[in-house]
């Protein structure tokens, strides 16, 4: 008889992967997150610390982990709702989630920007309103790698959300209105910008193989953390050469200018160690300051993943308001980010 | 005529095309977009075959029963879409039993949900014609397969295959094919023509 | 003219990968380290909080991060001394991460069991006695996967390790004595075991290509963090079987009884993606509720990484003593290890 | 005669075969160990170069710069033993010229630094016959080609090598190997015969 063959995962039944994730996370972390009993949702622990305020939740496929259950904390998400991996969970779920965020004060939704995120939930928004709860949202869409016309889907939400959670956070946790949150979103959104560079794509375990492949010495600069294509593939440079590629997109949006601050983050995309992640950002911060640009709050590592890819993103936040540093370093309690 | 047992019937039948079709569609979404909307479906057809063994007694709330096994098993895109189009059959069916007006207001529902109208290369392609073919009476088969055949042509503007822009064209929207599942056996129970 | 064409690692050039992700490190997080100058050693920024106490250094061959310069910081590490990829620093450098971590109070030395690291650091020691520093130091071999026997080199040291930081961090932070802190290593070390599983190797950037190759549905027990050769190959399991493998072999040197207290970490080598850390957490946690054991405190991460090794650890360290749990939950900041 | 032009004489000998051997001791050390000691004594190659350039005043201070090049250049297992060794030919030489009893101390410094015996596949195993050797005024290239050589049969039970138990029988040793041109080039100078 042919024994079963496992695909090279640790796991135990890929349909069964993100209920065992959920469990798994709840299980390690009592301390910050509980399971919503027979859903994909995962609820901050510490419940006290939501008394009175708005409650901040997000949600989407999973595989980006440790976005965006790993942020559940005092100073940052209420709760997270976990679709299957890469795909949009449902609106009976999500509506559970602005539920039990809800504490009278209203919950704000993140939503990165895909069609299928944005339905479900905008649904769980029209159900949650016939409860009278007041439900706004923001539609995170900071990877410029994407053209942003009326011909496309417009811009995915990536990497640059976690910055969002954290800002939004700190404004929920000193008491901010749902309101003064919604128009505090609106004020970051477009300051927000991620480009990324794939050196291979992430594999999907009930898929089994690749996304996509790329040659041994290529690279495909603005690949999306879905494996969604990018907008050039070419022969893998060095690391000062793929920041310059990457500023130079990003300078584009922001146009440089000296003086100017910014909030900088490197983010491995899963399979890339934190040894290239940080030549990378040594590259970036070298060529920021070049441009004569100050970048006041930078950070490296696997924040906004996509499974087992390999390559790493580049967030940029232009830091107009001084506001959005010290919401930045506001203290935070979570599994992924802690700060005191 | 628009009862419990002829919605059964027509789920039932769409069901099984899905199930049967999972792999194709699965398939058709992995060159335009991320490969899973047979999969998403398929949850879907499963929910939707238990949620009719314990049969409901009219026609709103079997409509209701289908809307909530969508809308709590497929997710993605099209779970948002199709939970949408049986909520808002759950609402109209309410005021008529006219399958036409009721379709008319399922399209309208779905086209607000996704921001989207026909031409952009996504099962409304197919819902639009076939919905106007239903108004002038002269629904057939080869109506519904000439609306899923004419996204092949088309570029998406929205949803994932709008990543992949120029590249979509030449490829049958996925939605497209799945929704031409649900109206061929519409057609076949007898609920439009 | 043939382009040249470069490995497929975000780096500039492998000679220097080592010395830039270095000055990645300083450059990101000047808040927490700063850089020796033209040394490999990496220093605590907050000064005032190693006054009047014992140093705590630690080091090696890099391409182990976030460890072990991740873990410098108030309540863990005073500095942490780099060495290329994989292999021990020299003397000289280590010396002068000593001589920086001295507030008076003496130094004292974390060293993973290998025979170059400890030869080095024994060098070092010896001229900082010539230097009037008091310095001690314990080896820490928590790897089972090793024969521990006088024909061997002895166990290895691996992602136990950072446990064995953290403890003596919060000790030394708490103002214990370098005789306080060397006995309550030596306590510490008997209990803490690790063990690990790799789905495929590392590959060093110099070398180019992976340390060794398993085939795709094949798995090895027992790899050593530089890729060094486990103990049995087999075909790829589901991860409850994983699980209870490598809980047979620390049941082995524990013997599980109910009631028995243990502090769980489960380690990413690198390149496995959290979902697949944690759904493994899950397997290892349930299997510990059936031995009847408690698992006090839970971690789940890429904490002690080997490149880009694909795998998990499994530490298990017996909460002996009460006040071990309170060090290891004592306050801690740190790049990769924050505790309120 | 030990003086500062023959240790510099033997040790540039030494570098030379390190270098043109750097990737034989590397492919060396990847069978039994993790495949860098000829790139980790190539790196100290380069520093005892650059370091007899400027000519030390004295047979211990040449010894001197030879050890604190090894010592701040090479790292690993290798860097610390031939450092301990140098270091320890830096203070026995400040008490004599005689070139056997300086290696027998610096032997027996290694011994300590690796707290390791002859037998245990390492470059000790080289050390050992050749110094007895010394000591008899017999040392010939076969002497060291044969104590290089001794090390295949071996299994390691010290170093990284102890990793690989008995699969390390039946592979040289590298540093037994780099050894083995330390002591040639010696022989060649004349320092010991
Ligand atoms: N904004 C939209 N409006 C209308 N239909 C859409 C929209 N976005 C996606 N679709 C439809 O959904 C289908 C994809 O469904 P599915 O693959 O199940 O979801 P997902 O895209 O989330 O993976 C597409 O083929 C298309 O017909
Ligand atoms: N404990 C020891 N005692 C004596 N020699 C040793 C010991 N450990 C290692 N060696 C020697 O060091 C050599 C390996 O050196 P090298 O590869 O440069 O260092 P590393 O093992 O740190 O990579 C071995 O071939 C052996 O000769
Ligand atoms: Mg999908
Ligand atoms: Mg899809
Ligand atoms: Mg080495
Ligand atoms: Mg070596």
């Amino acid at each position: 008889m042919k024994e079963v063959v496992y695909l090279k995962k640790i796991m135990n039944d890929a349909t069964q992967i993100v209920t065992e994730m959920v469990d798994g996370m709840a299980l390690s972390y009592p301390e910050y997150v509980k399971r919503l009993d027979d859903l994909l949702v995962l609820v901050r622990s510490q419940e006290e610390s939501m008394t009175n305020k708005v409650g901040l939740i997000t949600g989407g496929g999973t595989g980006h982990e440790p976005a965006s259950a790993g942020y559940i904390g005092e100073g940052m998400l209420s709760a997270v709702v976990c679709g299957q991996i890469f795909s949009s969970p449902t609106p009976d779920q999500i509506l559970a989630a602005i539920q039990t965020a809800d504490h009278g004060k209203g919950v704000f939704m993140i939503i990165m920007n895909y069609s299928g995120d944005i339905m479900n939930f905008d649904m769980a928004r029209e159900m949650a309103v016939m409860d009278d709860i007041d439900v706004r949202f923001i539609v995170v869409d900071d990877d410029i790698a994407v053209e942003d016309s009326t011909y496309t889907q417009g811009r995915r939400g990536v990497a640059g959300t976690v910055l969002m959670e954290k800002i939004l956070g700190a404004a929920a946790d000193s008491g901010a209105s749902l309101s003064e949150i919604e128009a505090l979103a609106k004020q970051v959104l477009p300051n927000l910008k991620t480009i990324g560079v794939a050196l291979s794509a992430a594999t999907v375990p009930e898929v089994g193989k690749p996304g996509f492949t790329l040659a041994e010495d290529e690279v495909e600069y603005g690949v999306g953390i879905h494996s969604e294509p990018g907008y050039r593939r070419e022969e893998m440079q060095p690391s000062a050469k793929l920041a310059e590629e990457l500023l130079a997109r990003l300078n584009d949006e922001f146009n440089f200018t000296p003086e100017d601050h910014y909030a900088v983050l490197v983010n491995g995309m899963g399979a890339t160690p934190l040894m290239e992640q940080f030549v990378f950002m040594r590259d970036v911060l070298n060529q920021l300051a070049d441009f004569g640009v100050q970048a006041d709050f930078t950070k490296v590592g696997n924040f906004m993943t996509s499974l087992d890819m390999a390559g790493v993103s580049l967030t940029l936040l232009k830091l107009r308001e001084d506001q959005w540093l010290k919401q930045l370093n506001y203290p935070v309690n979570t599994i992924a980010m802690v700060r005191k | 005529m628009l009862t419990v047992e002829t919605i059964a019937q027509w789920m039932n039948g769409w069901t099984k095309d899905i199930k049967a079709n999972k792999g194709y569609l699965n398939e058709l979404d992995s060159v335009i977009g991320d490969g899973d909307h047979g999969s998403n479906l398929a949850r879907g057809a499963d929910a939707i075959e238990a949620a009719l063994l314990t049969a409901p007694d009219d026609v709103p709330s079997t409509f209701k029963a289908v809307a909530m096994a969508i809308v709590s098993k497929v997710g993605g895109a099209s779970g948002a879409l199709y939970g949408t189009a049986f909520l808002e059959m759950y609402k109209e069916s309410q005021r008529t039993t006219d399958m036409v007006k009721i379709l008319d207001k399922a399209m309208k529902a779905m086209e607000k949900r996704g921001d989207s109208k026909p031409g952009e290369k996504t099962m409304l392609d197919v819902w639009e014609p076939v919905v106007k073919a239903a108004k002038r009476g002269n629904v057939t088969p080869i109506v519904i397969d000439d609306a899923v055949e004419s996204t092949k042509d088309m570029k998406a503007t929205k949803g994932r295959a709008s990543y992949v822009g120029e590249k979509s064209i030449g490829h049958l929207d996925p939605g497209a094919v799945s929704s031409g599942y649900l109206f061929h056996n519409l057609f076949e129970v007898g609920l439009v023509g």
